[in-house]
């Protein structure tokens, strides 16, 4: 059988790996780098460069004086950091003999796609054609006004910069440069930070921001934007007033769009673009699948992953499903925030009887040697004591996601948890705390009222 | 018969469960879970999809 | 009903909180500091200092010059978060109505003990007196030679340091004084460090410390110490020979003993010391209950937390068992160690068809960012796919251990675990890798051969 994979971000060189596994004759078709948007410009980037402020703004603490910090240096760790990924996957796929054409993929007459003037024939196309960042009103990009790639490519850090845009991007890009010192601005249109999580999180985060010195504006939008060549300046319609400020530069985070390009016409697509799927991740045209960022939200990489197994899986005949009970959301702000399942709101909507028990970091060893704010929730329900939702602020909180997602698609329950014992001193055992208390019995915190 | 309907998310089974179950066509609410509480394990659906298989293979009971 | 607790460690206070809560009138007896040893002198500080240097070498990368390290600071911040958490303790502690006795407690005749002078009589009493340091044969601590506790507390980190044991509490400090500059001899008696935990564990961490500058001498131990005030000289018996070495200080951190003092005489203990205790931790007098390091190792906090709360639930008639599948086992060292349940051997021994699937850190976005160094290995067993075990070095490791706890605990099959979405970049993605590892479908890294 073969195989068509057109992108190569994580949604199509998982596709091409996975169907390769399973037997097919795969091409892979990537008209810019191996590793897409996520390997190349975003997430790895991103969170390269976040590890490096995050020591070097915490290791002021300890020092006589701190240096400025060696942007160059940064920037040198991500390059190396990203070129090493990038080989990988160049390697993987040349192990699991899927051939790779570097070029701009279109459709075909029949089935099959044409691309660097080759017609590639195939039984099975998987579309994994990704996102591109979406403008803002009237605010073509170009000069100073950057996407978030262009962002995380500065020679410098900006003295000052407008983020616009408050969900995981905007917070994560205010977090890097306010650690450098940079005078940070961030814009959100909905009534508070991250606004499509828990509202919780939101809140802390945007008091940690501002105590980082991040000016915040919820309920805000931005009215003009004047280029000035050296700068720009902007005026903002906020809760309070109108405002006016200048920056070295505005970064337009505020959304991405799918990118179905060319393949717009042989598919169905949403309202917003995204081509539309089955439960088989199988598009309007039998013999076409998605997986990614074009297949509609949320956008995340392993979110990628897993519809791209799925569609390898499907197109050979399998009977594989994208039926997830938890995408874990991850946001490496500081602090970091992981939510996955069930909000509380969601949980009693969807018939549950929702409780929540939520415990601050500030009651753990590990939490306050690392900072101390934030809290881990549990939603789950009253009564069954099933886990539906995890939903945690704090440093390291990334890494209790994953332990967050099994719970959830285990089916696991408070008392369940409850009785592992995590190792001390971790984040981790806050997800312990946070059961004990559900369960009326918590050590390391007063236990509620009957 | 397929269960082509996505599993109920309220009964409780191990995703490897839940994949077998798809993959057997079982329905997966029609599963005793013997997992930590009664979480509907892989071994689960094996034994049901063996104990289906039996019934079908088994001649219908004579009329009393 | 009246429960009496003898120490106000994790394992004390942890008894003392849960018996509270089940409406016991409780009495703690505690001769030292709320908190024992882990929070005051040995967990919590030792993470603390970790963390910091952690910044501090990290930072080197992308600075121009690097100031001396502030270790009043450092130190500073140790006692900050020392004195939070046991006045959590204390806070706790009166909250559950708990009186708290300051001073040494003896048994008295009868069902009772003696304390500053007061008799406690108590229906149920729960031995929680923990450990403390062993000294190194013919070598008592003292001047230039410290047990950990004495090492954690230095005022300035030494130039150079003699460790001798490559358990935990060895690798622990080696890497705290490495980072900071001191040069540091650590001596491990066996021929690996680290040698309770699976042998890829401490190659590798033995490999990262010699990067860091430490010279690791397995297989060899002490022949002789002379203080001579101002530092001390040495002679080591190594694998290649006898040498002789000068240094500021010596650390004995080759291990620890029970403490059960004074109530030896109540309970039977086993050769070393040790209470002996059935499955509900009820000690050879019925009435008497042990916890924690006294109760015997693995010499952890979270073991000595489950164990109080089974104690003081089995004094207070409740049918618990401490009856774990998996006690974490966490290292801070650089990188980090965490392992749990069964090694490929012990599943082996114990009758499973015993198989594992290991892959590197530096195949993961999240592993290169934070260092690359490491890797991830499930043991399971081969017939039913279930995971048995979860041996990893990596820096962050820690903060995945409750998640490894967790799917042994479970009884997860490794294709339960490949199919739970865990969030990208992340370490807990390297589990989710080594499970489709297992069955075959691995993602980040070359299929094995057939
Ligand atoms: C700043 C930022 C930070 C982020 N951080 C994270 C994070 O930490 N974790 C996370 O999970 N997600 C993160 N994301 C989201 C993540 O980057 C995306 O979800 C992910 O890249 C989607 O993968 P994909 O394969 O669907 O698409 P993409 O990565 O966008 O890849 C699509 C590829 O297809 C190619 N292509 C498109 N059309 C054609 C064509 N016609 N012919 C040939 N090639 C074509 C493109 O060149 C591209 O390489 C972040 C996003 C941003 C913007
Ligand atoms: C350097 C070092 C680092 C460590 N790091 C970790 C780690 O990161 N994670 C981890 O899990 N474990 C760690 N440990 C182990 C951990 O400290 C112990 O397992 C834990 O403290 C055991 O708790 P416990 O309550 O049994 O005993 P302890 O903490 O030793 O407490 C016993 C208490 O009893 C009191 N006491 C004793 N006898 C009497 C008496 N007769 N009357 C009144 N009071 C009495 C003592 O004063 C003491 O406060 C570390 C140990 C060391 C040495």
């Amino acid at each position: 059988m073969k195989v068509a994979v057109v992108g190569g971000g994580p949604a199509g060189y998982v596709a091409a790996i996975r169907a390769a596994q399973l037997g097919a004759k795969v091409t892979l078709i990537e008209e810019g780098e191996l590793g897409g948007e996520c390997t190349n410009w975003a997430c790895i980037p991103s969170k390269t460069l976040l590890r490096a402020v995050e020591v070097y703004k915490e290791a002021a603490e300890y020092l006589q004086g701190l240096p400025k910090i060696d942007w160059k240096a940064v920037q040198g760790r991500r390059w190396a950091v990203v070129k090493r990924l990038r080989e990988g996957i160049e390697k993987l796929l040349s192990m699991n003999e899927v051939e790779v054409v570097k070029a701009r993929a279109q459709p075909a007459p029949g089935r099959a796609v044409k691309a660097g003037g080759k017609v590639i024939e195939a039984e099975a196309l998987i579309l994994a054609t990704g996102s591109v960042p979406a403008p803002l009103p009237n605010l073509p990009f170009g000069g100073k006004v950057l996407d978030t790639k262009s962002a995380l490519l500065l020679e410098e850090p900006p003295n000052s910069v407008l983020i616009v845009g408050g969900g995981a991007a905007g917070v994560e890009l205010a977090t890097l440069f306010a650690k450098v010192g940079s005078k940070v601005v961030l814009v959100e249109v909905m009534d508070r930070l991250l606004p499509a999580l828990d509202a919780d999180i939101g809140m802390t985060v945007e008091r940690e921001l501002r105590a980082m010195g991040v000016e915040v504006y919820t309920s805000s939008t931005v009215l003009s934007v004047d280029d000035r060549g050296r700068a720009v300046s902007a005026r903002l319609k906020t809760a309070k007033g109108e405002i006016a400020l200048e920056a070295d530069y505005v970064v337009a985070a505020a959304g991405r769009r799918p990118n179905p390009g060319p393949f717009a016409d042989l598919v169905k697509t949403d309202e917003r673009g995204h081509v539309v799927v089955d439960g088989q991740m199988r598009a309007s045209a039998g013999w076409v699948y998605a997986a990614g960022d074009v297949a509609g939200p949320p956008y995340f990489a392993h979110k990628a992953y897993a519809q791209a197994k799925i569609a390898a899986e499907a197109a050979l005949g399998r009977k594989a499903y994208y039926e997830p009970l938890a995408v874990p959301a991850v946001v490496f702000s500081d602090p970091e925030v992981a939510s996955v399942g069930m909000t509380e709101d969601e949980a009693r909507r969807a018939g549950y009887d929702a409780k929540s028990a939520r415990v601050p970091l500030s009651i753990s060893g590990m939490g306050l040697i690392t900072g101390g704010a934030g809290f881990v929730k549990l939603v789950y329900d009253g009564n069954s004591g099933r886990i539906l939702g995890v939903h945690a602020v704090g440093r390291r909180v990334s890494e209790i996601a994953g332990e967050a997602a099994l719970l959830v698609e285990f089916g696991a329950t408070v008392e369940d948890l409850a009785l592992v014992m995590h190792p001390h001193p971790t984040i981790s055992e806050l997800l312990v705390e946070a059961a004990e208390l559900a369960v009326g019995k918590p050590t390391h915190i007063a236990k509620r009222g009957p | 018969p397929a269960a082509e309907a996505p599993t109920s998310q309220k009964v409780a089974a191990m995703p490897a469960a839940r994949r077998l179950a798809r993959e057997l066509g079982i329905d997966l609410s029609k599963v005793k879970g013997t997992g930590p509480g009664g979480v509907i394990t892989v071994e689960d659906v094996r034994r049901a999809a063996e104990e289906l298989a039996r019934q079908e293979k088994a001649p219908p009971a004579p009329p009393p």
